[in-house]
């Protein structure tokens, strides 16, 4: 028989330390498996964040430089602008990117540095344990929002994509979810697009992927892929936010 | 007309958050009894009707899963 | 005297909450005692473990290098741990989970199926109490009846709903030393 | 209440600080000290005082500067690189002179590093790892129950002498349970706070500011600030002794550390070594008088840390002859038993030959 | 005869240090007049910034408290939080609000915290004698961009004006410019109007006034006024870009 | 060229970074530095380096460290506010062992102080502001001639022992203008970058991390880093040494306070006081040594600091006779006169009764 | 019709921007041909033909105008 | 011989290039020189100063707490720095902005209304040229032959232009000493 399925070649040969049926390992086999269909291994330089994901060095079999949490975009501009051409990529969780990183994402995008980031957003803060992070929903409980999220003491989820998306020098922002196994192929398409956009020097790219982490939310695996679409996607929709090859053509 | 397939778990990966059983059109996967090292009781293929859709593989955070298709 | 002992299992099996009551109770023994959980960058799947030590004097290490007693309840725990144990101490193994054996010869092992017989009475989730219950009725490091007394306010108003279950699963492990014996 | 309870380091402080009555809290999550922020997340919703999850650490202190400016206890919490990006605010509240507490339960590093335990900031806590001429008072406790104690102290210090306070921990302080008594706050008088900013209320509006242009306005506050620290000096010294009357070697050590070395003292006693501990429980100032007076007696000491060699300056200085210090250190997070302590406390009392 | 325009109150009597035509005093001014006109002076808090305008509270004639470089808003924050009744205003350059400060400024508009933020964009880092701002415009020549700012190497002007309008937390949000008496009388309505939705507790509001400063712009201060017009406001469009009483109303 | 240039203390170091072959330069701008920055930024373009003007210097810290994993020499620049900021990238980058420099104009403090001349960040940068157990190499030039030689011979510091290196100036030595020779960057062998990540073409992947969860692992790497800085302590000290031969009294001092010392000891000198000067010129490793041998003749050490006293713990440290060794500051950026500092020389001369 | 206004320019304050002589509609302002202590040559009041609009102490950044109107 | 002059005036009147100019023709003639500007947080309006050191030794302090020669272009600056010169120094003092004299009758005093001079002749922002060409052919610290040969340098390409207008203002100037002498 053949195979038709199994590990990408970008990926190490360990197993993965996160919970039973999280996110992480799922997006970190998307974007190995981008890497190989690309052909882009040997060209490839990761930044992986403090969070959930900080071993992702371990998983990934490319060049990887850990970041400071939430400085990723500032650790990739340098690596980008030090060697324009190499491939780029940070792998960032909501708090990192959208709360002690904001500044860093914000301004890189807007600078239009050839770089991807791939935006795990999971609405808490996995690694610490489960505290409240920019993207948690509005009534979620939180170990920091006890009560849950009200607007007007924690405030609003942060919508950090569709405002990178509002910023010139963003080439490509999509946003997608891992709950089904479709979805999961469409986020993957993107991730796709957003290495080639980086590749033609289009500017800055970041595609968001909820994912689900049935830890802190305290369910099971099953229920958490449930509520990225019951729950999640509803507060951030899905879909490709800009896309300037698009524009190009049209 | 769907394709014979089969799937091989990697019994010592799996975590046992059955999001492959959730998935699978074919009810082709269920938990295993026994336990792992870990301390789960991981998946394991018991069908034959698999199609080789690879719907588990692609949700399997653990990359535990091949997904075989004889053509 | 100071006794320290370490419980292991893989995270969600309830070891943590387990060493809480120990501690717990050996404090309304008016003993000396710490607490001090593992933690680690792991969240769940990963190992979970926590060292009580107890003793009659101000105790300066809440580590321990080499307890006395270790209380092992999944196979990872035992890989990781077998070789701390103190010459002359004891393991306490949960042998429903735990298939591997300890090699040394040093050590006295105590076996217990805890998952199965917690599974059988009160489920699953108790075998971290019938286990507890077990190892307070084979060590008498504290009364099994001060924790019996203190669970609900171990447990606070929150889990208040667990007092009973647990408390049974505590006398269901400590019968089942007995049984041994 | 005098009844003991088992309460975790990290949720002593918090409920100290509550009973001084801190009402904001400013932090960012950070392992080894997450139950701190969360504790304070529950227990100021309780107390109706406020609690603000920063969005990084950077913009907490700045909160905490904001609280502090307008007479309320405030107070924020991280470990190892969120202290770091604290070191500008720390910095700028030193320089206005305002009251706030700080807690640095560390972790190994530098860098990411890992959460175990580790003492690898005092040189950052206690030299000011910040810019400029400031110092903090640093406090280290070495069990729950002084944990709890010193965090109300610790605000009493912050307001009597209008400065950030450092209660510096390690992840093992902060993990650990340990049955404590919740001892009621000692009353302290304390300056009125006239200093505030609350709106120019039938008074004349008031600045809050640490840009000084003119060089020699600059440098009276300098010299303000340090006229404080010297008085801090003489006021503020904490330490215990442990079996150092009779002592040939003394063990200096803090913290998790010191408690490890009184355990190693205890069992080198009942080897006949006359041993003692000095577990200076301030930091900054360094209890300097005592290394002295204790040095009088004592000719050897032996300097344990939790890292590569930091306080051992501070006790060479107290001491002034650098070949009666040596030093042994663990960095890293790896915890050393008594025992290990004890063998080189012995391996130092022959080699002394004392 | 009557007078009829005369300095506010709010202000101390000391003249201003800024360069001549500058911006800032006038800024000042407007502010003043405001806190007059709303008889809050004793109840309002000002945050000045690291920036031209740092020595804010030497002009001020209410309480003031120094915030470090990009700090405001979490500064105003703490006071805001500890002292719910008082009215707390930041003032702050482009470079202190929209480099350093991003992630303050964007957070503390996304939690909604009761604060006025008055926002001098002068395209320009003015204390620190005319580098780039993350508002400096495309092609403009400043000491950090010598050959005028290029969107591939400098990304481009940052709209973060426009970016917090979209936060939920934002309560009212406007761009004015202070080419003419008629632009600066509007202006001052659009900060008390921010003033008030303090007062009512709706949420963050932030002026943004488009100021001149000929001294790093290089040209006279009438010439530097008409550049407000035939260049900024062209970035910069004015208007109120949000006001939740409107939407109330509607 | 050996033609004498006039240029100011900022250039010349900008100059001297692009002769040494930095080519990425990440700062943010702040007085009284912003010249160095302003100066990158043009030659920057014109050598076909990378010029990136960071949203801040927490970012510009971090995009040195991506940039110096990429093997390219990378350079940040700021003064004491924004030096802060960069503590927690300052220690990821000596826990990740590359090489950097980084350049701080001190300005007066803490808080935000003033931009005069001052030396209040002794601490902050020889005892590593930032967390956990590292040092950093740091290099205190006096004249706008050290400073370009200086920084040239930084970068090769910074490779060869991969670590993140300090110049740290003041204000006046930035803003001074003084003729110099631009001299040749001296041929230095360096080691093979081996660490740099560029792809894993035709090699195993690579990974530059800081975080290590094993503690054994962890204490490893942090004694790995304390051998590489006892190699540092041997191999880094330079110092200048002025009529300390038949010295009785010894100023040290560096910077703009050597140079303002050195005035003051002509002037004393002309009054038949037998006084020397000792300037270190790393401050970090400390001379010790130096001081060790001056001390065999010299009775008195005066130490000059433009604040309130900091290096005065490492002249104590290698006097170990804290009583040999007595403190004039000026913190705040008032400059004293060379007349003022041999006055002060003078008094102690008397005093002393040398 | 028009209000007939004056103003007063505190001459130490000006720093000669010139924004006031640009704005007047009446061009009552011009610059003075004598320096202040600041070394400007300041702004001073020459025309009758003010109708106190106050439109040069609206841009005036040194708040150094005041506007008086008989009326 | 140390000999330390200050110079000073309101931003945007040119004492800082006056001084580099006269650093240069220092250094050409082999001097020790340095140069130090004061730098403030005001950028135009407020006093830009700067003092140049020349001697025959190396220079310890740049900075002068009682400077042999004071310029001043501006009556704030007389205002701030009339006490600083030296016993027995000279004061250089531009007599068309500066309303103000120095009471003390210890120092020397040169008036010269050099912005009048530069408006006459080259335009109003050559006054400070007008005054350094009088300062040196009054101080003789350096030829203004040196200054002269070496303008084209120090304004470097980009201000190449004014070199000729600057080099006109600086005779006018020398010869306003000439002529009072
Ligand atoms: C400066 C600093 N602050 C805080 C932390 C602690 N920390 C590590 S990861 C993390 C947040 C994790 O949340 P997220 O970014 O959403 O990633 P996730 O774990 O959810 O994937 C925090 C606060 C740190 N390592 N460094
Ligand atoms: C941490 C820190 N970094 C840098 C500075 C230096 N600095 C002071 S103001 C300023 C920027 C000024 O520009 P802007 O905010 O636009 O205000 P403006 O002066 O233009 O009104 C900078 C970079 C500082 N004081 N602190
Ligand atoms: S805590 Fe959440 S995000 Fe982290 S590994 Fe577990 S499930 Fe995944
Ligand atoms: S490949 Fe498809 S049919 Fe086969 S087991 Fe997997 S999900 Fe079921
Ligand atoms: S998805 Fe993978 S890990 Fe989950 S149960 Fe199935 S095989 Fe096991
Ligand atoms: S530099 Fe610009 S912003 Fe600053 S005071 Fe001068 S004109 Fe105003
Ligand atoms: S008030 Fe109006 S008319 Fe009168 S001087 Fe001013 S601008 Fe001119
Ligand atoms: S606007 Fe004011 S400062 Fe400007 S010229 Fe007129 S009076 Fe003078
Ligand atoms: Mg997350
Ligand atoms: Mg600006």
């Amino acid at each position: 028989m053949k195979k038709v399925y199994t590990k990408p070649k970008s990926l190490k040969d360990a197993p993965f330390h996160y919970c039973p049926g999280c996110g992480h390992s799922i997006i970190h086999r998307l974007v190995a498996e981008v890497i190989d269909e690309l052909g882009i291994r040997d060209k490839v330089i990761g930044i992986p964040p403090a969070g959930c994901a900080v071993l992702a060095y371990n998983y990934f079999d490319v060049d990887m430089c850990e970041s400071a949490h939430g400085r990723g975009c500032a650790v990739g501009t340098g690596f980008k602008r030090a060697q324009p051409d190499k491939i780029i990529f940070t792998y960032q969780g909501d708090g990192d990117m959208a709360a002690i990183g904001t500044a860093e994402t914000l301004h890189a995008a807007n600078r239009g540095e050839c770089i991807t980031s791939i935006f795990v957003n999971n609405a808490v803060y996995g690694m610490t344990g489960g505290q409240m992070a920019p993207t948690t929903m509005l009534g979620q409980k939180t170990t920091t929002s006890p009560m849950g999220r009200r607007p007007d003491v924690e405030g609003y989820p942060l919508m950090i994509t569709d405002i990178i998306a509002t910023l010139k020098g963003a080439a490509f922002v999509a946003r997608h979810s891992l709950a089904t196994p479709a979805k999961i192929l469409a986020a993957k398409r993107s991730i796709k697009k957003a290495f080639e956009v980086q590749m033609q020097g289009l500017g800055y790219s970041l595609v968001e992927c909820l994912s689900p982490c049935p830890t802190n939310w305290k369910v099971t695996p099953v229920e958490a892929f449930k509520l990225l679409e019951t729950r999640m996607e509803k507060e951030f929709p899905l879909g490709i936010l800009k896309d300037v090859t698009k524009k190009a053509k049209g | 007309m769907a394709a014979n397939g089969m799937i091989k778990i990697d019994q010592n990966l799996c975590k046992a958050c059955e999001l492959c059983i959730n998935v699978c059109p074919d009810n082709a996967i269920k938990l295993s009894s026994s336990l792992n090292h870990k301390g789960y009781h991981p998946a394991e293929f018991v069908s034959e009707r698999c199609k080789a859709c690879a719907l588990c593989a692609i949700v399997c955070p653990e990359i535990a899963i091949e997904v075989y298709r004889d053509r | 005297m100071l006794t320290k002992t370490v419980m292991s299992g893989i995270g969600g099996q309830g070891v943590l909450f387990s060493g809480i009551c120990l501690a717990w109770a050996a404090m309304k023994e008016k003993w000396e005692v710490t607490y001090l959980p593992s933690y680690g960058a792991e969240m769940r799947g990963g190992v979970a473990s926590c060292t009580i030590a107890i003793s009659d004097e101000e105790i300066a290490s809440p580590v321990s290098s080499s307890p006395d007693y270790l209380v092992i309840m999944d196979n990872l725990s035992l890989l990781r741990l077998q070789n701390l144990c103190a010459s002359g101490g004891e393991i306490f193994i949960n042998t429903s989970l735990v298939t591997e054996r300890p090699l040394r010869g040093d050590i006295e092992l105590v076996e217990l199926p805890v998952t199965d017989v917690a599974e059988e009475n009160m489920g699953l989730r108790y075998a971290n109490m019938v286990m507890l219950g077990a190892f307070i009725e084979r060590t008498h490091l504290v009364k099994l009846s001060t924790i019996i007394e203190n669970m609900g306010e171990i447990l606070g108003k929150e889990k208040a709903k667990f007092r009973d279950k647990n408390i049974e699963a505590l006398k269901v492990g400590s019968r089942l030393i007995s049984k041994e014996l | 209440m005098t009844d003991k309870i088992l309460m975790k380091g990290t949720n002593a402080l918090g409920e100290a600080a509550v009973q001084a009555g801190c009402r904001c809290y400013f932090g960012y999550p950070i392992t080894p000290q997450n139950e701190l922020t969360e504790y304070m997340a529950k227990r100021m919703a309780e107390v109706g005082g406020v609690f603000v999850q920063g969005e990084s650490e950077t913009a907490s202190i700045n909160m905490v500067l904001g609280a502090a400016a307008s007479g309320v206890r405030a107070m924020t919490s991280s470990s190892s690189p969120g202290i770091s990006l604290k070191q500008e605010g720390i910095s700028f509240i030193a320089a206005d002179e305002l009251p706030a507490v700080i807690v640095n339960i560390m972790r190994g590093g530098p860098g990411l590093g890992n959460i175990a335990p580790s003492q690898g900031d005092y040189f950052q806590a206690t030299r000011g790892g910040g810019h400029g001429d400031y110092r903090t008072p640093v406090f280290a406790p070495a069990s729950v129950q002084e944990l709890y104690d010193i965090t109300m102290h610790a605000f009493d210090v912050a307001d009597i002498y209008r400065t950030p306070v450092i209660i510096l921990g390690d992840g093992m302080l902060g993990q650990i349970m340990e049955p404590i008594v919740l001892n009621e706050k000692p009353k302290v008088k304390l300056p009125p706070k006239d200093y505030i900013l609350d709106g120019a209320k039938g008074r004349p509006s008031r600045i809050i500011r640490s840009l000084i242009l003119d060089t020699r306005e600059m440098e009276a506050h300098n010299w303000k600030l340090k006229r404080k620290y010297d008085l801090m000096r003489k006021e503020l010294p904490m330490w215990e002794e442990f079996m150092t009357d009779d002592a040939k070697l003394v063990v200096v050590a803090y913290g998790t550390a010191a408690r490890i070395a009184k355990g190693a003292v205890k069992r080198s006693r009942k080897e006949g070594i006359s041993v003692g501990l000095l577990r200076p429980i301030t930091l900054w100032p360094f209890p300097e008088e005592a290394i002295k007076a204790v040095a009088k007696n004592a000719r050897v000491f032996l300097v344990f840390e939790m890292n590569t060699g930091q306080m051992v300056d501070d006790v060479k200085l107290a001491l002034e002859d650098n070949s009666r210090c040596v030093f042994y250190g663990r960095p890293g997070g790896e915890v050393p038993s008594p025992m290990e302590i004890s063998r080189i406390i012995g391996r130092h009392w022959v080699q002394k030959e004392l």
